[in-house]
């Protein structure tokens, strides 16, 4: 019969065979960055990679690392708005269990309850998109508005001083030379999310649902079930995020976030996962959320007004994903 | 290190005994001596501020509400969510307006905006105070304010100081196109090239988060090796100011505006110089007082200053400087 | 007679695959001409080309009536006088019946203006000239495929077309609906015109066509006028080789083992106490005309639709199946009918798909074993000669067909004891039928009680130990093979609703 | 052929009729309005409805406009985030064309070029999404930070004032007693909107867009043209929303209108139009963002503390949501 054989398929490729592969899928915006770096390197004064990687490493791990969990969110053809918000809220949240003023809990018990509170949030959100059916945008529009309502309740308005030096040390402190630990810590998360969302049954799912719920459902798997627990990774993701943006200054201002989670999804989605779901990329994730932070800290050492700084931004990003098209486009049509 | 030495700073320490001891707050501050009468409770004063969401204003409120209880009259208290959001605080405006307070205290966040919700508040009768910031109308029978522009110019005197009068100098300020946001750094930018020609002024960048504006000073002391002093306007850019300079592990002055927990703690351990704060539960007792005077058909001074100072490791003690402190 | 329309030297390669070499077709005008071939032929693709919808590689020439043409797009194609029933749905659900139908034609509006009742009125001419009944104002989304297919019908047709191709119309209709719509396709048929008919179905390809020319892996084999030969030579043009096939089953169930037990089922819609049992080793069929609610009952059975009434026994024990996830659990498998929205993830990879019914056998811990998903993909998929270049292929890109086998696969691997096939065939080509009658006879030697939903008589009486027939929501009666017949499954498929009502009363 | 005869249409329903029967559908989100109307007339003082109602239709006139544009863009599928800047920069345009410090030119010409910025910036938007394939959320997020930086950038990061008393009055002014111009523009945009979404071949081509891009485009249909054309409509109400907005305080703030496009999609979707695309409802986009202004006016009313102002709102949201779901549920069970 056919003539084009399943057979064998070209006999098993090796993992690191498979692993560049797909890192070449993510060239582009790995690309994208390098042009992005090295014009910098050129045309902003004092722009030095040595000064600068670890600057934009450590500044871009808390975004990258809601990121990380949007992605999977993103990869259900959801959506989470509550991510900003709920950052702050898990930071103020951090600022009452660890905070002198308030429970003064100690570092580690301290870090788990903050974990749990974004994976009480994220239970939220799942159970509100999974069980009860609300849309996504709605269900985590909602939660925006509840968690930064929430956040400055709870703070009573006021920012939260988080004195311990080792809750600072999360973000701040250097393990390994040259690199903060908030670098280090956005790096390992984002291989566990690359292993959950390319070894894992919640992956696997996740994106199975992203790309025909009802199909999935027919499968046998409980959709609501695996959705709901997108949501709750989510929401873990968004606790570490919350943990390292106030690790750094061991402060927490609950007016913040709003706005952050366009961002977010801007750097999943520049980094190559698809808005509609059934497609999603950790590494490419990574490289978005690097990208946005190189521009924002390249254009400011260039001294471009911050007015332009928006323009440019705006326009580098609509570059980005359209060359990516670009580039899917020819790979499909070869 | 220098102390308080404003363009009115004598009004300042005075002005700043604070609604703390307020049994007698009407002659620490109020030029016009009349007394004031105490209400029955079923009035409301409302306060339109410029935001919600900051301790300041929550501090301005506390002191708003001070002065309603102790004058027996309730106190309603809103702001915008951000202070761009001038329409959306023209909108609290008229809902305030509607829910027929007996007096209106009102923050523009935009002076010349509000014309035609005032005209609508004059002609309902309801006397309207301006708070914080001054309106370019008539109508406000009074404005409570601190002079922001010399706030900066005090700010920018220290930071002058601090740095031996010379050197690379940067703003983070808070907010672009608010009238305080200007003045602020404005205010700050002007004395300095007036006063301080070996000052090199950088671009101003602005940063109203925490987070921005940590990376803000990061970029500036990177793309500015030689950088000797940056300055914060408000409290979310001063702190974040200062972790940017510390990230950097650069030796950079920083001068801060407002207060808070994190500023007050880089205050006394030396991280920040120093900072200007104003009188945020004053100008809410004043604002209050202001309005139940204006009911009671008293005349009002044009303008009814709330005061600001610049304090520092070495004065942050002081009774009528931690007055105006908040965590 | 003259030649309408000529295709010669069509070529088209997608990445990886090579859909076509070199093909020639001709199409003269008052014929119907069949288009046969396996799945993954090059059949839908060659239709497309002439539709406008692909562009072919270099070197294709399409003549239309002696004149060289270049379709440019499907309105181009239209104003030549082109147009196509896809094989795949292709309608706008939020849409109505007449707004579906009179989408973006020229004069369905006046200065950008559409006139809803006007619309409703002239679907209601078309479908009444037609002899559809069919509701120009209802939702093409509560509309079960084969009504919609009806509509895809009316539509190709109203467009008053010289060349119409039809690419499998009739995968979702009946023998009745079959009927009508080639009582549609005579009158279409006129000395100006021409129809090309694709069909798996060999006795349609029989009736209504009058050549018949035959692609095999993208390669041109022949024509033939259907007259002139016998079914099975086609079918050995297509597949190469002779397949035969028996008429009934060659197995019969051994034990008496009731498996599945189903009492008393209803649904709020359509389904009234509908009771049955499937023993271990059966094949039960279900028959019935469209919409009679065979699809219901397995949906209702599965737990994808809610239930009214009813219980269901798996083993002589009450199981209580409330969602999909349930009744797999319990060791039921569901195969849709309707492959595109419920059976298929199209941008996951052949692998993937296989496997996603069965995933709690692949993992250890949450972590997935991908080493074992691409042996039993590849497994499978040489079991059932899904035409791919590799598992790793994602599934949009493999023909309709070849996605239905993916889909078999997969409750192949789940190995249920349980297996519920709704129209496990549609869309799948004579050679591959075969292997699907055989498998399902295989897995019922196994031990597996099956259920077959099918449309094709034949079918359900080659592959079935027992028929249910359905009508208006009841069973309205069950035959064993041996007794039954096409004609007696059509009386019991026709009873009336009034009959219905007096036994229940 | 089939027995379950669908049988010829019940006879042609009249116009009033349909009208009705439509206006049952979106009975849900005006009971909801009705419920949170009669709930603050109880519970807030001095929430007389003489003096809140045309104060909530003036005041929701704007966000209103441009919700019914965004309709037409959440109704093919698409989103966009730009609306909210873009209304800045359409009112920043107009300070420029009408201001007596910028052009200063007369009314009439002002308004046409501001309505023709608003379609220019939706033309980009469409040429991005529809021509260039660049996701709406992306093409639109880019849009957003663009105008941003364009508004503050013309605008010098300076209000404008239009001093001109006639501009004013396009809100402010009563030509119908007790009903601000603003109002009755809003219901008149409103019935036009609904007329282009019902019965014009850009509404019918818009949703079949929404509901199914390949067969609307296999049905010969240029989908690429009437996706532009819809993101250009939805850029003339969004520069209609900018006139009544700045009208109002005849006055323009550069840096407003960021998080105004979540508020936009709120009222569309709270009004009934499937964030999925497909369907869309004129008539409950206008009474979602009734209600939102309803909430908004009426918790400051009942002097509900800020923070507590958010998470109301955003249970609120939910709930009505909520509620739609369940009623549509319910109604397609039966
Ligand atoms: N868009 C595409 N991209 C890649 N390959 C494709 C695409 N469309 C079709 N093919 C391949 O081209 C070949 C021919 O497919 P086509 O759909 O024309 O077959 P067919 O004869 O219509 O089969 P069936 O009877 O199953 O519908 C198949 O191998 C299929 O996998
Ligand atoms: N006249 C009709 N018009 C529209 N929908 C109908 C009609 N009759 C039945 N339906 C719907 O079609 C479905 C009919 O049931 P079902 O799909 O189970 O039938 P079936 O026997 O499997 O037929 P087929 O799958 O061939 O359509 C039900 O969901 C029912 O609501
Ligand atoms: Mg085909
Ligand atoms: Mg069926």
């Amino acid at each position: 019969m056919s003539t084009v054989a399943t057979n064998a398929a070209p006999a098993e490729q090796s993992r690191v065979q498979q692993f560049i592969r797909s890192s070449l899928q993510q060239l582009f915006v790995f690309a994208a960055l390098i042009v992005v770096f090295v014009f910098f390197m050129i045309f902003a004064p004092n722009f030095s990679a040595g000064v600068v990687i670890p600057n934009i490493l450590l500044q871009a791990a808390a975004i990258g690392t809601m990121a990380l969990g949007a992605t999977f969110v993103i990869g259900t053809g959801g959506i989470d708005l509550s991510v900003g918000t709920g950052m702050t809220f898990s930071a103020v949240m951090a600022g009452v269990f660890m905070s002198a003023e308030f429970m003064n809990l100690p570092l580690g018990l301290g870090l788990l309850l903050v974990l749990i509170v974004g994976a009480v949030m994220g239970l939220v959100n799942g159970l509100l998109i999974a069980y009860l059916h609300i849309p996504p945008f709605i269900a985590t529009l909602a939660m925006m508005m509840v968690t930064r309502g929430l956040s400055l309740i709870i703070s009573n308005a006021s920012s939260i001083k988080i004195a311990n030096p080792d809750y600072s040390a999360i973000s701040n402190g250097r393990i390994i030379p040259f690199l903060s630990n908030a670098a280090l810590i956005f790096v390992i998360l984002g291989i566990i999310a690359a292993v959950i969302l390319g070894k894992t049954l919640l992956g696997r799912y996740a994106l199975a649902i992203g790309s025909n719920e009802e199909a999935t459902r027919l499968s046998g798997i409980n959709v609501k079930f695996w959705k709901a627990l997108v949501y709750v990774t989510a929401g873990i993701f968004t606790a570490f995020g919350a943990i390292l943006y106030s690790g750094r200054f061991g402060f927490v201002q609950p007016a913040e976030g709003l706005g952050m989670e366009l961002q977010v999804i801007a750097a999943v989605v520049i980094g190559g996962t698809s808005l509609s779901g059934g497609r999603a990329n950790i590494v490419g994730t990574m490289m978005g959320a690097l990208l946005m932070m190189t521009l924002t800290v390249g254009l400011q050492m260039m001294g471009v007004a911050q007015q332009w700084q928006l323009v440019v931004t705006g326009i580098v990003v609509l570059l980005a994903v359209y060359a990516d098209i670009l580039r899917r486009q020819r790979a499909s049509a070869v | 290190t220098t102390t308080s030495s404003a363009p009115a700073p004598a009004e300042t320490s005075a002005s700043s005994s604070a609604p703390a001891e307020s049994s007698a707050p009407a002659e620490s501050s109020a030029p016009a001596e009349g007394d004031i009468p105490m209400g029955d409770g079923t009035q409301t004063i409302y306060l339109v501020s410029k935001g919600f969401q900051h301790r300041f204003w929550q501090a301005v409120k506390q002191g708003a509400e001070q002065a309603g209880e102790e004058f027996n009259y309730k106190v309603e208290f809103v702001g915008p969510e951000n202070e761009q959001a001038v329409t959306q605080q023209l909108d609290q405006l008229r809902t305030a307006l509607q829910s027929q307070p007996a007096a209106i205290g009102f923050a523009a966040l935009d002076s010349g905006a509000a014309g035609p919700v005032l005209e609508e508040i004059q002609a309902a009768n309801i006397p309207i105070i301006a708070f914080d910031s001054g309106v370019d109308s008539d109508i406000p029978l009074t404005t409570v304010s601190t002079d922001n522009r010399a706030a900066a110019a005090e700010a920018a005197k220290n930071m002058a100081e601090l740095i031996g009068n010379e050197g690379t100098v940067g703003l983070v300020c808070h907010d672009q196109t608010s009238a305080t946001g200007k003045q602020r750094c404005e205010g700050f930018q002007e004395w300095m090239q007036e006063n301080a020609p070996d000052v090199k002024l950088l671009e101003p960048q602005y940063a109203f988060e925490v987070g921005l504006a940590a990376n803000t000073a990061k970029a500036i002391i990177q793309a500015n090796p030689d950088i000797a002093g940056i300055y914060g306007s408000n409290e979310a850019s001063a702190i974040g100011t200062l972790q940017g300079a510390v990230e950097s592990g650069a030796d950079v002055v920083v001068v801060g505006f407002d207060s808070g927990k994190a500023q007050l703690d880089a205050i006394r351990n030396g991280d920040m110089a120093g900072a200007i704060t104003q009188s945020p539960v004053k100008m809410g007792y004043e604002t209050v007082v202001a309005a139940i005077k204006a009911i009671d058909g008293q005349e009002l001074p044009k303008v009814i200053d709330s005061g600001f100072a610049w304090y520092d490791a070495t004065n942050i003690d002081d009774p009528e400087i931690a007055a105006n402190l908040y965590e | 007679m003259t030649t309408l329309l000529e295709l010669k030297n069509v070529s088209k390669t997608f990445p990886g695959v090579k859909a076509l070499s070199n093909v020639h077709l001709d199409l003269n005008a008052g014929e119907v001409l069949g288009l046969c071939g396996e799945n993954g032929a090059g059949k839908s693709t060659l239709m497309k080309i002439l539709t406008g919808i692909y562009t072919p590689d270099p070197g294709a020439e399409i003549w239309l009536q002696g004149k060289k043409v270049e379709v440019r797009n499907t309105n181009h194609a239209r104003d030549l006088g082109l147009s196509i029933i896809h094989q795949e749905l292709n309608m706008v659900p939020d849409l109505t019946v007449a707004q579906n139908l009179f989408l973006g034609r020229p004069g369905s509006h006046r200065a950008g203006f559409v006139d809803d009742a006007k619309l409703n009125a002239q679907a209601a001419d078309l479908f009444d000239r037609l002899g559809m009944r069919l509701n120009p104002k209802a939702y093409v989304r509560d509309l079960s495929v084969a009504r919609q297919q009806m509509v895809e019908i009316a539509r190709a047709l109203s467009y008053d077309s010289r060349i119409l191709v039809m690419d499998e119309p009739t995968a979702a209709l009946t023998l009745a609906e079959t009927d009508a719509l080639f009582g549609m396709i005579r009158d279409f048929v006129t000395p100006e015109t021409g129809l090309i008919y694709i069909s798996h179905r060999m006795p349609e390809i029989e009736e209504i066509t009058d050549r018949v020319s035959v692609l095999r892996d993208g390669q041109y084999i022949g024509t033939v006028v259907t007259k002139e030969v016998e079914m099975r030579e086609i079918i050995s043009m297509m597949v190469g080789r002779e397949v035969s096939g028996d008429a009934r089953p060659r197995t019969m169930p051994e034990s008496d083992e009731v498996v599945l037990k189903v009492q008393g089922l209803n649904t709020k819609k359509l389904l009234r106490d509908v009771s049955f049992e499937v023993r271990k080793g059966e094949v039960l069929g279900f028959a019935g005309l469209m919409g009679a609610g065979r699809t219901e009952v397995a949906r209702a059975v599965f737990g994808a639709d809610p239930r009214t009434g009813g219980e269901i026994f798996l083993h002589g024990k009450k199981v209580p199946i409330r969602n999909a996830a349930d009744a797999v659990r319990s060791g039921i498998g569901y195969l849709s009918e309707d492959r595109k929205q419920f059976g298929v993830l199209l941008d996951q990879d052949v692998k993937a798909n296989t496997a996603m019914a069965a995933m709690k056998d692949f993992h250890i811990g949450g972590f997935i074993l991908d080493g074992k998903i691409k042996t039993v993909g590849t497994e499978y998929s040489q079991k059932l000669r899904v035409k791919t270049p590799s598992v790793n292929q994602l599934l949009g890109k493999l023909s309709g067909g070849n996605q239905q086998k993916v889909v078999i696969a997969k409750w192949l691997v789940r190995n249920c004891d349980v297996l519920i096939f709704d129209e496990p065939t549609r869309g799948i080509d004579v050679g591959a039928k075969e292997e699907i009658y055989n498998l399902i006879e295989q897995l019922s030697t196994q031990g597996k009680a099956i259920i077959v939903i099918s449309s094709e008589l034949p079918e359900v009486l080659r592959v079935s130990h027992r028929i249910a027939v359905m009508a208006h929501g009841h069973i309205t009666g069950f035959l064993d093979n041996a007794d039954a017949t096409q004609e007696n499954i059509m009386e019991l498929a026709t009873v009336g609703k009034a009959q219905l009502k007096g036994n229940a009363a």
